[in-house]
């Protein structure tokens, strides 16, 4: 069976899962909002979308290239202002989780999107932070999503732009205000989940198919397995004809507007 | 008190070489006539502000108009890099652009607190971000009440705003629907404001708490019809995400960028003196 | 995620005494049913909050709910005194009430503030009033940018709060349109929240900005038809003027406000248990 | 021609005539809002009303009784929240004028409208500042307005509810970011200006038919006239028809909603 879904798919699919029906969630866009589109197609038709844009419970017929798009608005609650986003809805608390992608993350679930290298000569200029760094410390939790190899789960990402655990796991102690931080990390390999106690990630849940070797050989630290491994669920087949149907009705929009 | 100008009349009488400078929309109204127009006067040694730069501030930094950048998210959104911003910081061309680099929470409260005047805006930001060690914009204070540490950054007030919006009436009254971003801050923080529209009208047909900013709180107006194109304008014309993935190939090197500007901004559109 | 309940029954279980209550609407759905239901259902020892006490407060106060009172204008606006007001700060009756006394600026601010989950709110306010030397909780801070000092007050948050709405959908979210106040900030700064509505729609009939109230960010719906009366809901009906100036009569005299009590609340109106 | 209007129209139509046509006016409630209105169906139709209940540019028919009428809404350009209002529009440096009543003045034109007596135990508990505070800081200039009597005009306010120049006239003096502050009083006698070097009231015009003595009978303190004592213009024709219709209209307005 493991050749009836890619692993993007399983990846998207498990992301999806994580999301509860009813929850409040702050929507990254790309994998993270392919995911949490897909989890309001199917197990969770109340899962509240938030994008930062100010589009409040938001229910896009396709996914949106950017963060902005003109159906991001046409299906919303309300649109609000972006100063009363970031204040009322998500600083001030009204948000469950936040769900993130990132470009490079470590043992911490520190997350890097703002460069390669050294800040005064970057190698690669990343886009920045954006939302991130204050959904990753105002959402009530937070899921990250990517795709899984040594560039981008690195022993120490070049720059903390957005708040994991901190270099030493313990940057969230005693903060005041702060919510809990990423509590669970999917790739298309495998799902983390921080250590209650040192933050430092763990693999709990392998995917169908996939190695202990492989992730390792995919992540630039000496990853942590846990000592109950899970095999994550497969995608349904109704997860899957969701999912395929929205990304074909998404390229179809996308490629078909001039 | 709102004029209604050209928009190469309002660009040359409120743009200055040097000037700090926002041109807002986020994702939605990106004032892209307003941005060429800037352009294609030559301006230069601006200081750019921009939560999200976006295609315009790829094509104003890689034409040599900007000194200076403040934003908070630097891509070509759902396609990638914005290839001329990471030219001129990476390598220095066409020269090298000092950025001061935010959180969008932090910009977003900067427009916030420029609008309502004050000197800073105060938020539950950067909690153990790295961004504060790059900008020494921002700073601490503390809450006299409960001595939490709080962020705080300078507010956004630049010299002259410009976005655009659906419509305006005949007095200069303009709506502004839909995804409205900080357009409604970033005009109420400037010296001066330029808002371009789509069309003026008898009636703005506005519901009683719509976005409507008077004209007398507006400099200047222009119709720009599709002026936010390739952007989009709620209720006029979709965004082209088609150009948005094209301009990948078109950024990414300096001759096809170039050969872009001559064509499509300095030998097109405008208007002759 | 907001339940339809009776007023009743929302007074009821979120309203506890003691507690730390905002009721507001900027002189147009001032949620009147919801005050009433307080006071009818005793509930005491209250810390009130509003802008402007207006009657709805004067009957709180002038019932013996109050314990405390955080406003800025306390008056019948356009008639002259609040009298149950001035005789518990004048006389202490039924008790004394505590005052703490800001200006508009600063409460805006301040339920803006308790929205956006900060401790304080900062704003260029008090410059040479006396009202920081009779208020403890004006403080100031300095501006780490330019020096300025700067009044700052603590954000509103109350343990409840009441509003009315125009009407609900069948989710629970919430229209407010016209004057709107301080009614979403009151509603999002609160632990807990009430409102009251004219009406439950199938549909809110939103224009894409309207001011609406996601029904997960509310506890509790009930539809109290009128329930702003004698201050009016934009669409639905206009204020009272004629009452608010008979108040004034009533409210002067100890014995006639006790017998507009016992008749227009405790033996009026409200659900038997 | 001295009794074809009243003191009452004659205060009304020489405040009116302070706001210039094109000006933004901040506009307190009662005797503002009705010299407001009548310069806005007179002289200046393109006044900017703006009234602290959110309500921009509105354009009311009748006059509302509280700063938060219908009218006041339904015939603005937009309305917006009160936070807003004070923080963009007021504070943001929006307001070229304030226009304000109060209970009591002085001679630094600082205004008390919080209580009589000792603020521990008041004789009198007034309702207190409203937006009178910052209006009077924020705005460019304010115009005041009031009944002339020495109830009203005392020599020391009980309580400086809004700043007019401080107990000793300085209080503006070297504060960044302030308006000028009270630059005319308008009463049913005289108007006055602040002095420019001591900002000490100044009678500067007596009404038609008003002495020095009245002024002064009036007036808490010994109050100075200026050299050059002018005679204030009487209402025209016009504008008291203006006033009185739009009086007329008020009364049947507020009287027939039950």
């Amino acid at each position: 069976m493991s050749n009836e879904y890619t692993s993007s798919e399983m990846m998207t699919v498990t992301a999806a899962k994580a999301l509860e029906n009813g929850m409040t969630c702050f929507v990254g866009i790309g994998l993270p909002s392919e995911a949490a589109n897909l989890a309001r197609l199917t197990h969770a038709p109340d899962v509240v979308l938030i994008y930062e844009s100010g589009t409040l419970q938001t229910k896009p017929d396709v996914l949106p290239l950017s963060i902005g798009d003109g159906e991001l608005c046409e299906s919303a609650l309300t649109t609000v202002s972006v100063p009363e986003m970031f204040r009322y809805w998500l600083q001030g608390g009204k948000i469950d989780v936040g769900f993130l992608g990132t470009a490079q993350i470590d043992r911490y679930c520190n997350l890097n999107t703002t460069l390669i290298g050294d800040y005064q000569a970057p190698k690669v200029r990343l886009p920045g932070g954006g939302g991130a760094p204050e959904i990753a410390t105002c959402a009530g939790e937070v899921f990250i999503t990517l795709k899984h190899s040594k560039r981008t789960f690195v022993d120490q990402v070049d720059f903390i732009t957005t708040l994991g655990f901190g270099r030493d796991g313990k940057a969230r102690d005693g903060v005041p205000n702060i919510g809990r931080g990423p509590t669970r990390v999917i790739t298309d390999l495998c799902v983390m989940k921080p250590d209650p106690e040192t933050r430092e990630l763990v693999v709990v849940s392998l995917h169908p198919g996939v190695t202990a070797e492989q992730v390792q050989d995919a992540t630039g630290w000496e990853i942590r397995f846990a000592e109950q491994l899970d095999t994550t669920p497969m995608p349904s087949a109704n997860e899957l004809d969701v999912l395929r149907d929205l990304k074909a009705r998404t390229e179809r929009k996308h490629a078909g507007e001039a | 008190m709102a004029e209604f100008l050209s928009l190469h009349d309002a660009v040359a009488r409120y743009v200055e070489d040097g000037a700090t400078v926002a041109m807002e929309g986020f994702t939605h109204l990106i004032p892209f006539a307003a941005g060429h127009e800037v352009i294609r006067q030559r301006k230069h040694d601006l200081t750019l502000i921009r939560m999200t730069p976006d295609l315009v501030y790829d094509q104003l930094i890689g034409a040599g108009c900007a000194k200076k950048l403040i934003f908070s998210w630097g891509g070509n959104p759902g396609v990638g890099s914005l290839h001329r911003l990471r030219d001129a910081v990476e390598k220095g061309w066409p020269h090298k652009v000092e950025i001061f680099e935010h959180s969008h929470a932090a910009m977003a409260c900067a427009f916030e607190a420029g609008a309502a005047g004050l000197p800073l805006a105060v938020l539950r930001g950067y909690v153990g971000s790295e961004l504060p060690s790059v900008n020494d914009q921002i700073k601490y204070i503390e809450c006299p009440f409960t001595g939490e540490r709080l962020a705080a950054v300078p507010s956004v007030r630049p010299d002259v705003s410009l976005v655009h919006a659906q419509k305006a009436d005949r007095k200069g009254n303009v709506l502004v629907e839909g995804i409205i971003g900080v357009q409604k801050e970033a005009i109420l923080a400037a010296g001066k404001s330029i808002v371009t529209v789509e069309e003026i009208v008898d009636d703005l047909e506005a519901g009683p708490n719509a976005c409507v900013i008077p004209g007398w709180a507006i400099d200047a107006i222009a119709v720009a019809e599709k002026g936010a194109y390739p952007s989009y304008a709620h209720g006029y014309y979709p965004r082209d995400n088609r150009f948005y993935k094209e301009w990948d190939t078109i950024a990414r090197d300096r001759d096809t960028f170039q050969a872009w500007l001559d064509e499509n901004i300095y030998n097109a559109g405008g208007q002759a003196q």
